[in-house]
This record gives C-alpha cells, sequence and structure tokens, in this order.
C-alpha cells in the first residue's frame, strides 16, 4: 500500500483529485481553503518521499498502459525531474498561503474555477517532470497550456481575454506545431521517445539535420520562452498576481526550460548537440534573447511586464545552458531552474503584494514606497540580489556554473552576454528596491507603516530566505544536478 | 464501323448531356427534376442495351426460341426505374413546399441572408425549451 | 447457430421494424422500436466482429451462389463501418427521444420510420458484396435522409434538402454508370467476382472510366472537396438528431464504399496506376482541409461551422487513403472512425443547447458556458478531440496519419495537418472563449443545465473520445485488420 | 371534366378493364412479361383515373388515405414475411424451397407472394403520391383564400 | 406533355430491345405516374419559367466533361448485340438454362427479380416505401405560408 503511494503517478494524480474536490466546493470558502491545504501538502510529501531513492540512483518507474503501439504512459523519477518538482512542490504550499488571501482581498469571483485550474496545473507540472517519455511529456505538456489559459482570462475582461488568447495561441501553435512534428520525426527516426542517458536519436538522424531538429524542439517548446515565441509570457501578466508568481514565474516557464534540458540531454544527448553543432547555433538565440529582452525590460514602465521580461531573459539561461551543454553548463541549467524559481516569486509576490495594499503597477509610482512596505521591498531586494547572481544569494551558484560551462568551450560572445544580463538587472530591477527605500516620496504614498495582510507578508519572507538558505546549503541541490551529467560531479 | 457498332451508346450519350445539363443549369426545380429523369432514362437504355442480342427475343421461355436477350439488365433497370420514380416524388413534394415557404421555386430567386436568425413561422417550435423543462 | 447466419439481420432488422415504425401510433413505440431495432444490429455485429477480424463470412440471400444471386460478403472492413453505425444510432436514439420530442413533434411513427431506413439503408451499403445492390441500399438511405432533413424546423432545411436530392441523385447515378460499365466489360455485378474478372479486361477505356465515374459520384455523397456543397447546410438546417447520425455515419459509409472499389474490385494497385488518383485525391484532401477549415472559422451559425469542418475532416482521411499506402489507408479508417465519435459528440452538445437556447448563432450563446457547463464543457472535451490533442481520438488518428505521411515519403503533408490543426483550435476556441468569457446577450432569457437524460448520452459519446485516445486496441486494431482486408492478398 | 358525360361513360368501361389488367400482368408475371411493379403501377393508374374523372374525394372513399398507407407498409411487411418464412423453415433469407416439398412449387409461391406484396406497395405509394399532390392543391387554395381577408 | 411522350418513345424502345418488362414498367411509370405527378406540380407552381443566368457556362463545362468521359469509355465497349459480349457469357447463360429447371417459371425476368435476387427487389419495394412516407411526412404539414414573403411578421393562425 505504501509502495503505491509513493509511486510517481500517485504523486502526479493528487492534485488533479484535489482540483475535482475544489470544483466540488466551489464557492464554499472554508472547505476549499482546507481541500486546497491538503492537496498541496500531500503532494509536497509525495515528492519528498521520491528524493531518497532517487539521490541513492533508484528512482522508481511505472509503466501505465500503452496508449498506441510502443508508445506507453509511463513515468520515472530521475535527478532533473525531481529539482523541477521539488520546485513547484514546494513553492505551491507558499503560494497557496498567498493565493488564498490575495484572492479573497481582492474580490475575485468564480474562485472554484479558479482554485481547480490552479491545482490541475501543478498537477500537469508534476506529470511533465516525471514523464518517461516524449509522449507523455507532451501530453501533459498540453494539459498544461489548457488548464492555464482559464487562469490567464480569469478576470474577463476584454484585456483579459485577448491576453489569454494570444498566450493559449503561441503555447498551442508552437507545441503542435512544432514540438510534435519534432516529436514525430525523433519517433520516426527512432523508433522510440523513451527519455535514455545519452539520447535516442545518435546514429538514427542524419547529423547535418539535427540543428533542424533541434530548431523545432525548442522553438517548440514554447515555454521556454526563446525569442520569437515569447510573447506569450508579457501576455499572460494580465494574470491575477498568484498565477504570475507561480505559473509564470516557476511552473509553466519552468516546465518549458525542464523540457529543453530534459530534450538536450535525453533525446538528443549533450554529446550529439556539441558535435553536430546544433547546440551553438541556439545557444546565440538565446544568448541574443537574454540581452534583447533585458534592454526591453529597461524600457517598460509596467512592474509586472517588467518582471515577464526579465522572466523571459533568465529562462534563457536556462536554454543557453542546455544548448552549450557542456557538463558544468548543464548543471548550472538544472541549478537555475531551482534558483531563479526562488527569487522570482518573490519578486511577484512583493508586486502582488504592492497591487493589494496600494493598487500601483507603474514602477514610477512606487518611489518611496520601501519605507511604508518595508518587508515587501525588503524581500524584493533579494529576490533582485539573488537574481543578478551576487554571494550569500542562491542565484550566484547557477550562474557561476553557466559562465563556467560557457567558458569551457571558448564561446566568450555567451559568457558577454550573461555578464551583460548581470548588468542590465541591476539597472532594471535593483533600481526599483533602491528607489523604493531612498528616492522621495511619489503622489499619494503614505509614509507611515502601511503593510499589505500578513499570508502575503509571510510568503514573501519564506521564499526571500530560500533564496539564501540555496546559496549556504546548495549541495542537495547540486548532488542531483551532477547526476544528469555522465561522470557525476566534474 | 466501330462508330457504328456503338449507335445505341451514342444515343445515351447526347440524352445524358441533355438531361444532366437541365439539371444543372436549369433554375426551375421542377425542371431540374425532368432533367434528372431524363438523365436517368438515358442511363436505363445504356443498361437495357448491353442486354440485347441481336436476333435474340425477349426472355421468356418459349417454343422454338433459342437465342434470348440477357435479362439481368431488365432486373435492374425495373428496379432503377422504381427509384427513378421514387426520387422524382420525393423532390417534387420538396418543390411544392419550397415553393409554399418561398414562394417560389426559381434558383435565383431564393436568397435567404445567410445569417438572419431563423424564420420564425415555420411549423416548427420557434425558440428553446427554455427553463419550462427544467 | 453459426453467426455469419445472423449478419445480415443487422440490416433486416431495422428494414422491417420501419413499416412498423410507420403504423405506430405516439412517440413511445416508435422511439422504441427505433432504439431496439439500432440495438439488435449493434448486438449482432458486435458478436461478430470477433470473427471477423480473423476473416470474411458469405451469406448468399435465397442461398443462390454468388455470383448468382446477391451476397452479404463481411470482413474486418465493413464489419468495423457497420459496427460504428449500429454504435452511433443505438447511443444517440437515447439522447434523440427529448430532442426529437421538441423539434419533431408530430408524426413521430413516420420520422422514426425513415430514421429505420436510413439507418438501414447504410448497413446495407456497408454489408453487402454485391455492387448493384449497394445501389439500391444507397438510395434507400438517399430518400429516406432527404425527407428526414425537410424536417429541419428552419425553412432553409427545405432548400438544402432538395439540393442534397439533386446532387445526391446525380451522384447515385454516376454510380450506376460505372456500375453499368463494369456489367457491360465483365458480366458480373458480385464484387469479389468482378475482382477476379477485372484484370482481364483492365486495360480498357471503358474500365478506366467506370473508376472515374464512380469515384465522382461517391464524391459527391461522401462531400469532397469539391463535391460537398450540399452537405453545410444539409447539416446545419437538419433536425439535430439527424445532424448527429449523418455526420457520424452518412459520409464515413460513403468512403467506405469507395475504399471498397479502389482497393477490393480495382485493386489498388490499377486504381493509382490507371488514373492519377495520388495527385487528384491527395490535391482534393488537401484543398478540402484548408477551405473547409478556413470557411468554418467564419461562420456564426455553430452547426455550419461544424459541418465545414467534416469537410476538413473528410479530407484528412482522403488523404490517407490518397497516400495508397496500408498505413496510409489504416489511418484513414482510423480517423474515418474517430471522426465519428468526436462530430457526434460536438452536434450533440449544440443539439442540447439548441434545446434550450433554441439557437446555435454564436452571438446567442454568448456566456452559455455558466447557465449549461456540463453541456458546454463536452462540446469543449470533444472540441480538443477534434484538435487532435493529445490523451483523445483525435490526437490517435491524426498521429497516425501523420506517420503514415511520413512513411510515405511525404513529410511535407505533416506541416499541412498541423496548420489545419491549427485553425480547427481557432474555431472550436472561438465557442469556448464566447461560452465562457463573454457576457450573456441581455436579449436572451437565462437558461438552466439540460437533465440528465440528455448528458448522460451525452458523455458516454465524449467519454468515448477520451477511451479510444487512451486505449486503442479496439480502433487502431480494428483500422489495421480493415486495411488488411481492404488490401486483401496484395502486399 | 367531372361533368364530362362521355368520359364518364368510358371511363365506368375503362376502369374495370385496367384492373382487370394489372390483376393479370400481376399473377401472370411468370409467364409473360410483367410482375409486382407493373401492376401496382396500372392499378393504381386505374384508381388515378377514377379519381380524376370522379374527384379525389369519391376515390378516397373508396380506398381511403389511412388505407393506402397501412396497405404500403403491409405490401413490404409481406416481403419480409415470406422472407423470414425461409430461415424459419431452416434456410436462408429469401430462399423459398423450404416454402413447400416440390422445388417448382415453392419457388412459385414464393414468387407470387413476394410479387404481390411488391405490387401492394407500388400501388399504393402511387396512390398516396397522388392523393398527397392533388390534395395539396385545394388546402392551398383554401388558404389563399382564408388569408385574403 | 412532351415528358409523357419521351416516356412513351422509350418504353417502345426498351420493347424494341426485347425488354418487355422494362417497357411496361415505363410505360406505365414514365408516361403514367411520374407525368400526372409532374403535371400535379405544374398545377401548383403555374408554367413559366425564368431564364436561368450565369450557370450556363459551369453547366456546359461540367456536361462536356462528363460526355467526354463516356465518350472515352466508348472505345473499349463491347459491340451493340453481339452475342459474345462479356455480359452475355457470364452469369447470364446461367439464369436463361436454369430458370425454368430450377423453379418451373418461364420468365426469366420475373425468376431473376424475384428469387435470384430477390433482395434487390425487396430494397426497391423499400425505395417506393421510403418515397411514399417522405411525400407523407413532407405534405402532411398543413400550407399555410404561400405569402410569407410578403407579409412578414403576420401570424399563420388566421387560415
Amino acid at each position: 500500500m505504501s509502495a503505491f503511494l509513493t509511486q510517481p503517478f500517485t504523486v502526479v494524480i493528487i492534485p488533479f483529485l484535489g482540483a475535482v474536490l475544489i470544483a466540488l466546493a466551489g464557492d464554499r470558502d472554508r472547505l476549499r481553503d482546507i481541500i486546497g491545504w491538503v492537496t498541496s501538502i500531500a503532494f509536497f510529501l509525495g515528492v519528498i518521499a521520491q528524493v531518497g531513492p532517487a539521490l541513492e540512483g533508484a528512482g522508481r518507474e511505472q509503466r501505465l498502459w500503452e496508449m498506441l503501439p510502443g508508445l506507453e504512459i509511463a513515468f520515472r523519477i530521475e535527478p532533473l525531474g525531481l529539482i523541477f518538482a521539488l520546485v513547484a512542490a514546494s513553492l505551491w504550499l507558499v503560494a497557496t498561503l498567498y493565493a488564498q488571501c490575495y484572492m479573497k482581498v481582492l474580490g475575485y469571483r468564480h474562485l472554484g474555477r479558479f482554485f481547480a485550474c490552479y491545482a490541475i496545473a501543478l498537477g500537469a507540472a508534476a506529470g511533465i517532470a516525471f514523464s518517461a517519455n516524449l509522449l507523455t511529456l507532451f501530453i501533459f505538456y498540453e494539459v498544461l497550456s489548457l488548464s492555464t489559459y482559464p487562469l490567464v482570462a480569469h478576470s474577463g475582461t476584454a484585456a483579459a481575454r485577448n491576453g489569454a488568447r494570444i498566450y493559449l495561441g503561441y503555447l498551442l501553435a508552437t507545441s503542435i506545431g512544432l514540438l510534435l512534428v519534432g516529436i514525430l520525426w525523433v519517433w520516426q527516426a527512432a523508433g522510440t521517445l523513451e527519455f535514455q542517458q545519452g539520447g535516442i536519436i545518435a546514429g538514427h538522424v542524419d547529423p547535418s539535420w539535427i540543428p533542424l531538429l533541434a530548431g523545432l524542439f525548442m522553438f517548440g517548446i514554447g515555454k521556454a520562452a526563446l525569442m520569437p515565441v515569447h510573447r506569450w509570457l508579457p501576455s499572460a501578466m494580465v494574470a491575477p498576481a498568484p498565477v504570475s508568481a507561480l505559473l509564470h514565474a516557476v511552473a509553466v516557464v519552468k516546465a518549458g526550460v525542464f523540457t529543453v534540458l530534459k530534450v538536450a540531454v535525453f533525446v538528443f544527448g549533450t554529446d550529439v548537440l556539441v558535435e553536430t553543432g546544433a547546440g551553438i547555433w541556439i545557444s546565440w538565440v538565446a544568448a541574443f534573447t537574454i540581452v534583447a529582452a533585458s534592454l526591453i525590460a529597461l524600457r517598460l514602465e509596467d512592474l509586472k511586464a517588467r518582471l515577464a521580461y526579465s522572466t523571459v531573459a533568465q529562462l534563457n539561461y536556462i536554454v543557453l545552458g542546455a544548448m552549450v551543454a557542456t557538463p558544468l553548463a548543464i548543471i548550472g541549467a538544472a541549478m537555475h531552474i531551482a534558483t531563479h524559481a526562488v527569487a522570482k516569486i518573490t519578486l511577484f509576490f512583493g508586486a502582488g503584494a504592492i497591487q493589494v495594499a496600494h493598487d500601483r503597477k507603474k514602477i514610477a509610482e512606487l518611489d518611496g514606497l520601501g519605507r511604508a512596505m518595508p518587508i515587501t521591498f525588503g524581500a524584493f531586494a533579494i529576490g533582485t540580489l539573488s537574481i543578478i547572481g551576487l554571494p550569500i544569494f542562491g542565484g550566484m551558484w547557477s550562474k557561476w556554473y553557466l559562465v563556467l560551462g560557457s567558458m569551457q568551450i571558448h564561446q566568450w560572445v555567451l559568457v558577454a552576454a550573461l555578464m551583460a544580463s548581470s548588468l542590465l538587472n541591476i539597472l532594471y530591477l535593483l533600481v526599483i528596491p533602491i528607489r523604493a527605500f531612498f528616492a522621495p516620496a511619489a503622489e499619494g504614498v503614505p509614509e507611515h507603516y502601511s503593510e499589505a495582510p500578513w499570508p502575503l507578508l509571510v510568503a514573501m519572507t519564506i521564499t526571500a530566505s530560500g533564496c539564501v538558505v540555496l546559496f549556504f546549503w546548495p549541495d542537495p541541490l547540486f548532488r542531483l544536478a551532477a547526476m544528469l551529467v555522465p561522470g557525476g560531479a566534474p | 464501323m466501330a462508330w457504328l457498332g456503338h449507335f445505341n451508346y451514342w444515343v445515351v450519350v447526347i440524352l445524358m448531356m441533355i438531361g444532366f445539363y437541365a439539371v444543372i443549369a436549369r433554375g426551375n426545380m421542377v425542371k431540374k427534376i425532368m432533367g434528372l429523369n431524363l438523365f436517368q432514362t438515358s442511363v436505363f437504355i445504356m443498361f437495357i442495351s448491353a442486354g440485347k442480342i441481336i436476333g435474340g427475343s425477349t426472355p421468356v421461355l418459349r417454343e422454338g426460341i433459342t437465342v434470348y436477350s440477357n435479362p439481368l439488365p431488365h432486373v435492374l433497370i425495373l428496379t432503377a426505374i422504381v427509384v427513378g420514380v421514387a426520387t422524382t416524388a420525393v423532390g417534387l413534394a420538396l418543390a411544392v413546399r419550397i415553393l409554399e415557404a418561398y414562394g417560389t421555386i426559381e434558383e435565383d430567386e431564393l436568397v435567404d441572408p445567410p445569417d438572419q436568425p431563423a424564420d420564425e413561422s415555420h411549423p416548427g417550435m420557434p425558440a428553446g425549451k427554455g427553463d419550462t423543462a427544467a | 447457430m453459426n453467426i455469419g447466419e445472423w449478419l445480415p439481420f443487422s440490416v433486416l432488422v431495422p428494414l422491417i421494424a420501419a413499416p412498423v415504425c410507420a403504423l405506430m401510433p405516439g412517440r413511445t413505440g416508435p422511439w422504441l422500436l427505433a432504439f431496439l431495432g439500432a440495438l439488435t444490429s449493434l448486438l449482432i455485429v458486435a458478436i461478430a466482429l470477433p470473427v471477423l477480424w480473423q476473416g470474411e463470412l458469405s451469406y448468399p440471400f435465397g442461398n443462390w451462389p454468388p455470383p448468382i444471386g446477391i451476397e452479404y460478403r463481411i470482413d474486418a472492413a465493413n464489419g468495423l463501418v457497420a459496427l460504428l453505425v449500429a454504435a452511433v444510432a443505438t447511443f444517440v436514439l437515447p439522447w434523440a427521444r427529448i430532442i426529437n420530442n421538441f423539434e419533431v413533434p408530430e408524426r413521430q411513427g413516420i420520422f422514426y420510420a425513415l430514421f429505420l431506413l436510413a439507418f438501414a439503408g447504410l448497413m446495407g451499403i456497408t454489408l453487402t458484396g454485391d455492387a448493384f445492390n449497394v445501389f439500391v441500399f444507397l438510395e434507400i438511405s438517399s430518400l429516406s435522409t432527404y425527407a428526414l432533413i425537410a424536417h429541419g424546423w428552419d425553412r432553409r432545411a427545405l432548400l438544402a434538402s432538395f439540393r442534397y436530392l439533386i446532387m445526391g441523385t446525380v451522384g447515385a447515378t454516376f454510380v450506376l454508370i460505372g456500375i453499368g460499365f463494369l456489367y457491360m466489360m465483365t458480366g458480373t455485378l458480385n464484387m469479389a467476382d468482378l475482382a477476379e474478372r477485372l484484370p482481364e479486361v483492365r486495360d480498357t477505356t471503358a474500365v478506366r472510366a467506370a473508376l472515374a465515374f464512380i469515384i465522382v459520384g461517391l464524391g459527391l455523397k461522401l462531400a469532397l472537396f469539391p463535391l460537398h456543397l450540399w452537405l453545410p447546410n444539409a447539416y446545419a438546417y437538419a433536425p439535430n438528431f439527424i445532424t448527429v447520425f449523418l455526420a457520424a455515419t452518412a459520409t464515413k459509409v460513403a468512403l467506405y464504399v469507395m475504399l471498397r472499389f479502389i482497393f477490393t474490385i480495382f485493386g489498388h494497385d490499377y486504381s493509382f496506376f490507371a488514373l492519377p488518383l495520388t495527385a487528384v485525391l491527395l490535391a482534393l484532401a488537401i484543398a478540402g482541409m484548408f477551405a473547409g477549415s478556413w470557411v468554418a472559422m467564419f461562420q456564426h451559425n455553430l452547426k455550419r461551422m461544424l459541418a465545414y469542418s467534416s469537410v476538413a475532416q473528410v479530407g484528412y482521411m482522403v488523404l490517407g487513403i490518397a497516400l495508397a499506402t496500408s498505413a496510409g489507408l489504416a489511418a484513414g479508417l482510423l480517423h474515418l472512425f474517430n471522426h465519428a465519435l468526436m462530430k457526434g459528440a460536438l452536434f450533440m452538445a449544440l443539439g442540447t443547447v439548441f434545446w434550450r437556447v433554441g439557437s446555435v448563432r454564436i452571438d446567442d450563446l454568448s456566456g452559455i458556458g455558466r447557465e449549461m457547463p456540463w453541456t458546454m464543457t463536452a462540446f469543449a472535451l470533444a472540441g480538443l478531440s477534434l484538435i487532435g490533442v493529445p490523451l483523445t481520438a483525435g490526437f490517435v488518428s491524426k498521429w497516425y496519419l501523420i506517420i503514415a505521411a511520413m512513411e510515405a515519403g511525404q513529410p511535407w503533408l505533416v506541416a499541412l495537418i498541423v496548420i489545419t490543426s491549427l485553425m480547427a483550435i481557432y474555431y472550436i476556441w472561438r465557442v469556448v472563449e464566447a461560452a465562457w468569457f463573454t457576457p450573456a446577450r441581455e436579449a436572451r432569457t437565462p437558461v438552466s443545465e439540460a437533465p440528465l437524460s440528455l448528458l448522460v448520452p451525452l458523455y458516454v459519446v465524449v467519454a468515448a473520445n477520451f477511451w479510444f485516445g487512451i486505449d486503442t486496441r479496439l480502433s487502431v486494431g480494428g483500422a489495421e485488420a480493415a486495411a488488411r482486408a481492404l488490401l486483401g492478398g496484395s502486399p | 371534366m367531372r361533368t364530362n358525360g362521355i368520359l364518364r361513360v368510358i371511363a365506368r368501361f375503362l376502369i374495370p378493364l385496367i384492373m382487370l389488367f394489372g390483376l393479370y400482368i400481376q399473377f401472370h408475371g411468370e409467364y409473360s412479361p410483367g410482375g409486382g411493379f407493373q401492376a401496382g403501377v396500372v392499378f393504381a393508374a386505374a384508381w388515378i383515373l377514377f379519381a380524376l374523372i370522379y374527384g379525389l374525394d369519391a376515390a378516397l372513399e373508396v380506398i381511403p388515405e389511412r388505407a393506402q398507407f397501412v396497405l404500403a407498409c403491409l405490401g413490404v411487411l409481406l416481403y419480409c414475411f415470406v422472407g423470414l418464412l425461409g430461415v424459419v423453415l431452416g434456410g436462408r433469407f429469401l430462399d423459398f424451397y423450404p416454402l413447400l416439398d416440390s422445388p417448382h412449387a415453392a419457388q412459385q409461391t414464393g414468387i407470387v407472394a413476394v410479387e404481390f406484396g411488391v405490387g401492394v406497395t407500388v400501388a399504393t405509394c402511387a396512390m398516396l403520391f397522388f392523393t398527397f399532390f392533388a390534395r395539396r392543391k385545394r388546402e392551398i387554395d383554401a388558404a389563399e383564400t382564408g388569408e385574403d381577408d | 406533355m412532351l415528358f409523357a411522350i419521351y416516356s412513351l418513345l422509350s418504353a417502345g424502345l426498351f420493347a424494341v430491345l426485347d425488354a418487355g418488362d422494362v417497357a411496361l414498367t415505363e410505360a406505365a411509370v414514365g408516361a403514367g405516374i411520374s407525368t400526372i405527378l409532374f403535371l400535379a406540380v405544374l398545377a401548383l407552381t403555374g408554367h413559366e419559367e425564368r431564364p436561368a443566368r450565369g450557370k450556363n457556362r459551369l453547366a456546359l463545362t461540367v456536361v462536356v466533361a462528363t460526355g467526354a468521359c463516356l465518350i472515352y469509355a466508348a472505345g473499349d465497349l463491347p459491340e451493340f448485340g453481339e452475342p459474345g459480349n462479356p455480359p452475355h457469357v457470364h452469369v447470364a447463360p446461367y439464369y436463361i438454362e436454369h430458370a425454368y429447371t430450377d423453379m418451373g417459371v418461364p420468365n426469366m425476368v420475373a425468376a431473376v427479380l424475384a428469387s435470384y435476387r430477390s433482395i434487390d427487389t425487396m430494397g426497391e419495394a423499400f425505395v417506393i416505401l421510403t418515397a411514399g412516407l417522405g411525400v407523407v411526412a413532407l405534405l402532411s404539414v398543413p400550407p399555410r405560408r404561400r405569402r410569407h414573403k410578403h407579409k412578414p411578421g403576420k401570424s399563420e393562425d388566421d387560415s
């Protein structure tokens, strides 16, 4: 029985069951909140239970059923997926605290639908994390796209509908138009879609075609926000803050870059990527995206939009790492999934808290607000520093390995892009808390203490401290990431 | 000789083309159905002429006759004729109803604005069941 | 008793039930009889199916050995199609009862008798092994279909029915001409016998013309682009029950007959050699896929939208067949099966909405998702299947179609399939958005959810979409067995 | 037309003759050209002629619309019944040999029976066509005058 | 009228081609029933017909294409009336030789129709029944909307 309870599929199914119960609970607030808590805690425990075996190198495997001949729905726990699942599960706990308060304070309606879709999105993320082959992954990838659509369109205004339409349009079009084609190509060539260390296409696809195939995958995984398929991410910012925080800083976008990493390591194989040069051209696109997105972010006045472009840039760190494909770069990319998630969710929480407390969205309106909301902006500052990659914050480690990895293959342009991005980060992110604390107050900003409700503050504090914790205790994360590359730690 | 050997067939082709042309080009629905009849009859003739054997006779067993024409096409065409008259009847019934509903059976005059809400004076139910059955 | 002896009764039972039904008064009796007739057919075919997968069965009528008499010759291919037709009839009828009481309140005895005739006609076309018998049963089903479509409550139903009658009769006559040529060249009408005797005369102009006439004639019936003109209005204005039934079965049966002629009677090596069939069918399929999807994107009447989408979906099926490989044929057959499931569910959901709202125009349905959540959820789920989202039946058939296109060395087709799928997303999502994310029009009185008696059958069909997207043994296995049966001994 | 005496007189002779002819080709179909369809149509033609001369109402008194409808259904049912009888008696559908011991007699019985079924259906359906089309004219006229205020 | 004459002519043609049964049927159906139906409907619709516009060229193309296809097919069709044609050497001889021995029926057409291919004939009976039901269903709806076009919104209950 306990063996069954800790099977991967059981973990994946928990949020789906929770979603059904939440939908049934509908508008009964208390009942719905309790179910939400129970679900997220159960999910967290389920993921935690996978860590031990995985660290010993014995990740569980579960084959459910054969959908088409040779194509199974199957799950397998491996280190990368576990990193992603851990991040999603632990941050869901925090986000539950945050979201239940946020949605009620701002008076949103149809909360049953909202939290049900929220839970489904998490379940889909777990399905992506644990999938053992491309087909299973693709299925949950689509479930994730579809289940987040109602969340983005939640408010039902014309702007929200329009944003949601762009959002879904980009994600479905790229996934069906490019990703699925890539998957079919792999299936046609290799005869399998099973993830394997070292890749499955080596020797099956003519090397001269591999750059094209890699392009199909990398642009097909629209959730990784490689330019020019990044437009959906700013569009998704019409969603309520908890959605932007957990889904568009963690679950959805990380599902994208996770898939990128997974495909790079387990479908192409790092050797193939390096030898055929397929990785390099895409890593250049990623580098371009990093710089371009940072430059765009500089010019944006809306706080959430700026954060969205920052996310675009940060996601491409991971794509870049995956495509550089040296062991250090892969480790850096895997770690960046976690470190960026913790930092970015803090920033979005902050943006939401500002909205709840003072209903402000424009950056110019935040001058001096830090004195009124010290906790919010303190957390915001920590998140920013972590993203920049300064010591005592977790973001440093992942950036460090990414830069090292790029140096190993003498791609100085990529190194330069990463460095430039750090500088730009200071310019467009760090200035926000600095001005909030030190600039003269903008119009209407109160001078006395007026913070957001306590659940929001608690949530932010937890994630901000997470940034610090990851600096001092990166070892478990590092060990998991190192298991991805042949020969373990470098 | 080949041309003469197929003289039956040329009749069929000409009839068929006339009938088919009437079906497509005629605007009047009754004329269309007449064209359809003509079109079908030409096919009947094709079948029947395929069953004919020169020097043969009607396939009813009689003393002193050894060569009979092929009975199978006759059977098929009996069926086809009935199908034809059945189609005619249904088509004409439809034409009558269209005449009543639109006031004309000329194709050119039958215009329904494509996206108008449904015509409400049809004997069918005009609007939904609403909440009455809830 | 041998199941082969019972198979013809899947046609005869509904056929005999029809005149009885016409004589019955009231509403319950005719409906029950129709349902029992369909159920009997379904049971007979379902029991026989495992036998059919092993090989073919023959039933000579009147005990006259073919080709003297007429036989029913049933193998995996027509077994699968017959199962589909019978299953659709059986599962749609429980839903249709309330719908019909609303849309066709009077003379239901005749209405259900006509339905039984249409149903039996389709079954007869499917099972028969005689070329002329195809024509006779084709006319039974066509004539009853014309009359059924005219039962629609909009006056445009009459016009749609008339145009269908003209085009359908022309199509049937074309088929008859083709059969006539075949008879004149071989002297037989039995399909198996024809297949045996045709190779002797295969290089004649008459046989080639016969193939052309039969393909054009059946192309009219199955709404192959550009011969689809009758279909959108016929589907849009027919009573909803009839729309569901036709959309799920009629074009499929016509397609099956075309396959039977192309592959069994003429032999696929001949068909694709004598005429440039691959090129022509491929071009028409692609044109249909794009034209259908494109027009569907701009329809206001949702039934018309789905009808145009059917034109596009027929394109997918023909695409698979045009590849002329066994994988392509299996993919086409699989889509034939799966498309029936998804279009059935979609039209059923729309019919349910119509029953409440009295309209299927997209403007009238804004906000309906909140008033009829279960019905519209069913629509959205079936829509996912139409788009081809994984875990649905639609995904499986598109998957096979794409694999078949790649195997046939035509990878560019993949792009076309993908693009039209994206168009499907657009037109399905338009409805979802109107249903849930648009405020209701003030002019429309709010409605409530449909009762369980409508929702349960609807969800059974929706569940089938997911069942055959997850457990593909029956559909894929059936399609592959059917493809083998159609290709016969030829490799 | 109804007032034309000559027509009436001729019709009085002609209609029974046509009906007789119909019956002849119905039951003599095995021996000479003719059979169910032709007989049915000829029989219906006689009735239609009657209706044209004496009026539809008079004709409907002879064979009411409901009777036409019921007979049309019964005609095909007779056909099916004969077919089923073959199955019940151990043969196949529409197998006439099991009907009687003598093969020729069995076949002839079967053929006559099914031809009769066809004849009934064809005759009554043809009458139904005529009834409905002819009556429509009257109904429309009535509706027209009714609406003309 | 022309239509009836055409039907009679074709009936005559059938008789010449040894198809007595078919001739009888075509005479009764084509010149009889169909003509009466057409007359009945023409009485309803009136005889005037507008000249059709626009479609003629398309129609001509389609018809010529069909005709071309038919003529193309003719090249290899067997010649008229030759006893050696495929239809006369396969299946049909069985009927001619065995119809009488099998069932003692001298009229081979009747034998084929009602026994050898009786399921076709049954189908045919059902076709005519279908048409009957269809006509009944279509024309049972009371006629009251002919003036609809001119009086939109007028209730139909006053008739």
